[in-house]
């Protein structure tokens, strides 16, 4: 079998319903059009300047440094962008490409609601409609970030059907998609999806690793040996892993999201437990039972809270090019809680899922060695949810 | 030509007649449902069978089939059920049963298994909805060599790519009436005058008409367009997992009143 | 009488208590030793631009402008801060002083809790104890922000006397301050207070100004001719004002809480309807009634919700360098609400009563002429409140 | 040398003496209560009368006094109506009597004035405790004019600040006996033989130990250093807004009790 365009080895792919394939196909044109475009970059450029306050700071945490004994620490602070996560880089470039291609209407979907806030946001911004869909369960784990869309002017429908949490959200999308493709653009939250999206977002995200990567070199004067992200879809781990790609010498870590434990069924850890299926237009990595339905998924942290992961992570696991951890709630919680106490910043349960597994890597690497932490977002969001799980602990 | 499609479409061809396609969804209300009403809506005048394989995540779904696809695997049923079940319908009919599915379903059971057990247990095609013509790589070696026929699908949005979709179909094309998913519509935007005279240009094989087809009177206003149409959620909806006879007769008289339409 | 130190005009002084006189007199010999002193000026430069995310960004509001037809209106981003909102900048200045200062613990009122949460964090990272006094009303309407307190390693104290709400967390600040001075600092959280309070905490939020006159003229070659700033006590208005104060022909305007409305007993409009006072330490302008007994105030935002104003503001007032304008609940919900959809902005609700402000002010300006607005924070934490708010209209 | 408070300590003082200071909050259980507490409190043994103006937001008391000052608005107490109340005393004593009030209730009430009342109705001194040495001037001219004695704290904290204030003190210096605010504590951390020395190194007038004094044991260990003492919360506590009579019983009790302590 010949493997068609949008691939990252065998992955990847266009595996969606004709409805929406000329949708597909005009996405393509204007992105293959605009992504090299010097004026479409000069406007992107200064949207993330001047409205995402690009760049976001590189931080060496002294204190955590210290305190684990190992490599130097810094992290990468998406968590400072507007709207508070590594999202919002994405959404710019896409709703940037969406008023160039004339559309109207955005839809999205959200977990966390983190893609839906930057997507509401962005679309106030640009004055185009917007309808977000969100899993029931998640509306209600992240209810703050519903009330934010809904003022930012976007309607958010939550998604009884399935598991209703983000991959149905995801169903939800596509439904609307593909009812509506003429004139909605469908603004898809991470690396994932048919092509051209896996390389486009990761294309909107790959800014985090290029200022990344000037600014390690520029403050300890070489390259880092080891760059950590929490992998949901895997966007901002691929924002952060891509120029560091072809850096051989790089150590590049996933941090997936194991819930209560890769052994019990409540876990959303798709690169340890999943195997190869064809679903959500890509041929990737699925959690899935042995009919090829798709796994009811589970993690603490909503964005992390899904049964895939990108093609372009497939493949840098099957070629052994990046490694992937799975990081239980506990210790996510345990980080997010570390994170805030030892270095004042608050992080995504998301992104301490990536400070965790830095805390295991950290005591064994040397002191003249280095980590970056992509600090996806922060944990305002989330600070109810940890105060409710540690009640709970405490009420035992 | 030894496919069951081919050789029914033909033969209605040859008697100037219009196709009526029905869906349901396998294992919703049980496999006994799915064998008792398929060989009811033989009996009511359906030419061919649609089964839906139910699979978790139908993004091409509305929620009538969506909701039968949630039941029946609830109830359990899997591929390897189906197979059964279509192996004991083929004892008791000859009409061409269609398998409609999900690409993860056959991707995970095994391509090369998959299109064997096919032409086993007697099914004649297969409809993909998440597998469009650019990806139809993933199946098409398996599928001919087994001789089932993959179903293309075509759309209102699908413009420039018409040509390339119906000049490489067989059986069938599958046309999607309005854009969306499945489920039942009070009226089409389309104009279909345009899209089958579009279709048309470039292939001469039959043009189905599905996606939201629910009454008699829809499709007397219509019929002119096509050479047969696809019913699926209006059929899944008389589906009462409770009263197996029940549903039968619902769905016998619907069909009849179908088979009405589009011969009268 | 003569004036005693730390004077602007008639306002100011060091009214407090024996017990902390020395407390205060220590603390202003370290003020003067280092606010000038380049070694710590350059540490905490390197603080506010590593660790707070400085400078903020000046933005142009297009939507907004175009929309209200006058004035261009600018935005300073102090909410894209980290942790939220301007008051890190006084923060980080203080503790850097407290930890000079060998003191080993902090203390710290709060009212929307912003401050608390800057203090929380900036004590988290320096390693220093923290305490924070916040009124038990606060704590009810700004859960998030205590969680986040206590998340950073704080101990949040509920004020359970007076109006249970800021000027009773300075009370009981006060209190503490006054049993443990020698081990503690007090970290004030506005221009208010003993000398030198005002001036030191002026001066750690003049960077507001400073960048922010900078970025105007590099953007509109010229100095802007308004810019607005909501007054609680006043530290953002301050930061704001202060490097345009010597610009005469910049107009100053200070946006007040006017609660359900200056002319019922529910608001916190001290310079509207306050009188000359001494409390908190300082001589300024006070909400109070005829016998002196300190007036309970109102306003929906918990950040403005305090019955005196900074002594420096007092004289800006009295001399006529800045004016002064009410802002009621609604108006300030209302340009929550416009900010949000208007631009993807969700200002603090304090902030938004600066936004209402330039509502006003732009339509009546010309578009040769500009606005800069001071967006000391973030609207995460209000976001609930303001749902409730809306919620109770919709169903009347 | 007319004003009260020095005429008592200079008789206390010829009688080897040590002095009794008492305070209660004005206008808590009322007026009358006010008035016969201090009456009471004389004819037990009391010396002076420190009587607090209660003030919404008094940062430097205790939650004992901060809850009697809060109760006392809550029934209407004002500036004018003690005025008339300590008018009403005079009628009936001579002792000497002190306001313990916030600034901004002078400031408010406008200084020449309040200062000009005070000398009618027969006030002798003042306690600002917000008010340090170095804001003085902001009422020591009206004070002065009006031969009201303005009350000079010294504290553990006060340090090389002792100095100035003692050596411009009149009347008495009020010792605060450890940092904090106002109300009892079971044990004092201070070194007051430390504190008292120095205190005495500038002055010679009397020397009042204040804040947390709350059993007459406490005074029997300590009297040594000082010549009186200020007991305020302890008393207060004893004042129960429902029953006059009984608080005013354990209030003479408590006073002669403490009267006792100092004496022998
Ligand atoms: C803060 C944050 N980090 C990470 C993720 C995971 O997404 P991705 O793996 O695409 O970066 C999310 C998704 O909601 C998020 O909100
Ligand atoms: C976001 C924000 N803005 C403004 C204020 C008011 O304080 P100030 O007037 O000192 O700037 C607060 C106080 O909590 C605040 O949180």
């Amino acid at each position: 079998m010949k493997n068609t365009k949008g691939r990252f080895g065998e992955f990847g792919g266009q595996y969606v319903p004709e409805t929406v394939m000329h949708a597909v196909n005009e996405l393509e044109t204007a992105y293959k059009h605009y992504i090299n475009n010097e004026d479409f970059n000069n406007e992107l450029r200064t949207l993330l300047r001047q409205y995402a306050s690009r760049p976001s700071m590189l931080y060496y945490a002294d204190k955590m440094t210290k305190d684990l004994g190992g490599a130097k620490i810094y992290i990468k602070r998406e968590d400072l962008n507007h709207t508070g996560s590594h999202k919002i880089n994405n959404v710019l470039g896409q709703l940037l490409l969406a008023k160039k291609m004339g559309k109207k209407r955005i839809i999205a979907e959200t977990g966390a609601g983190q893609h839906g806030v930057a997507t509401a946001t962005v679309a106030a911004l640009m004055g185009l409609e917007c309808q977000v869909y969100m899993g029931r369960e998640d509306t209600e784990r992240q209810s703050l970030n519903v009330y934010r869309m809904e003022l930012l002017g976007a309607k958010v429908t939550p998604v009884d059907s399935g598991t209703k949490t983000l991959k149905d959200a995801i169903n939800e999308a596509m439904r609307d998609w593909s009812a509506n493709c003429e004139n909605t653009f469908y603004c898809i939250g991470s690396v994932m999806g048919p092509y051209p999206y896996p390389e486009m977002v990761r294309n909107f995200q790959k800014i985090i690793s290029e200022e990344a990567r000037q600014q390690i070199i520029e403050a300890e004067g070489k390259l880092p040996d080891c760059v950590i992200a929490c992998v949901g879809g895997g966007s901002n781990a691929m924002g952060m892993f891509y120029n560091f790609i072809k850096d051989k010498s790089v150590r590049l870590i996933g941090a997936e999201a194991a819930g209560k434990g890769i052994d019990t069924s409540f876990h959303a850890a798709t690169i340890s437990k999943g195997s190869t299926g064809i679903f959500h237009g890509m041929k990737s990595l699925f959690l899935q039972n042995d009919d090829g339905q798709i796994d009811p998924v589970y993690s603490i942290s909503a964005g992390l809270d899904y049964p895939g992961i990108g093609p372009e992570h497939a493949d840098l696991y099957k070629t052994g090019r990046a490694e992937y951890v799975d990081i239980t709630d506990e210790e996510a919680v345990q980080a997010f809680e570390y994170l805030s106490r030892t270095e004042g910043i608050i992080p995504a349960i998301e992104s301490a899922h990536a400070v965790a597994a830095a805390l295991k890597e950290a005591p064994k690497m040397k002191p003249t060695e280095t980590i970056i932490i992509c600090l996806s977002g922060r944990g305002d969001k989330d600070v109810y949810q940890i105060a409710r799980y540690r009640g709970v602990n405490l009420n035992e | 030509m030894n496919n069951r499609i081919e050789k029914c479409l033909d033969n209605l061809k040859s008697r100037n007649k219009k196709a009526l396609i029905t869906f349901i969804t396998a294992g919703y209300g049980g496999y006994e449902m799915t064998e008792k009403a398929i060989l009811e809506m033989e009996k009511s005048g359906a030419d061919i069978i649609e089964l839906g394989v139910p699979f978790s995540d139908p993004i091409a779904e509305g929620c009538v089939i969506q909701n039968s696809s949630m039941m029946s695997l609830q109830r359990g049923t899997t591929l390897t059920g189906i197979f059964q079940t279509v192996k004991q319908i083929r004892t008791k009919t000859d009409i061409p049963l269609i398998l409609m599915m999900y690409i993860n379903s056959i991707f995970r059971y095994g391509k090369e298994d998959f299109f064997i057990q096919c032409r086993k247990c007697g099914i004649d095609g297969i409809i993909v909805p998440d597998l469009p013509f650019e990806e139809r790589d993933e199946i098409s070696e398996q599928a001919e060599k087994n001789d089932i026929i993959s179903i293309s699908l075509v759309a209102p949005t699908s413009h420039e790519r018409i040509k390339k979709i119906v000049s490489e179909s067989r059986g069938f094309i599958y046309c999607v009436s309005s854009t969306g998913v499945t489920g039942t519509r009070n009226s089409f935007k389309t104009d279909f005058k345009d899209f089958f005279s579009e279709i048309n240009k470039y292939s001469q094989i039959p043009d189905m008409l599905g996606f939201g087809i629910s009454s008699p009177e829809q499709i007397k206003e219509i019929k002119k367009y096509f050479d047969g149409i696809i019913v699926g959620s209006a059929i899944v909806k008389l589906i009462n997992e409770k009263n197996i006879s029940g549903s039968l007769s619902d769905i016998n008289s619907f069909t009849s009143r179908l088979r009405y339409a589009l011969d009268n």
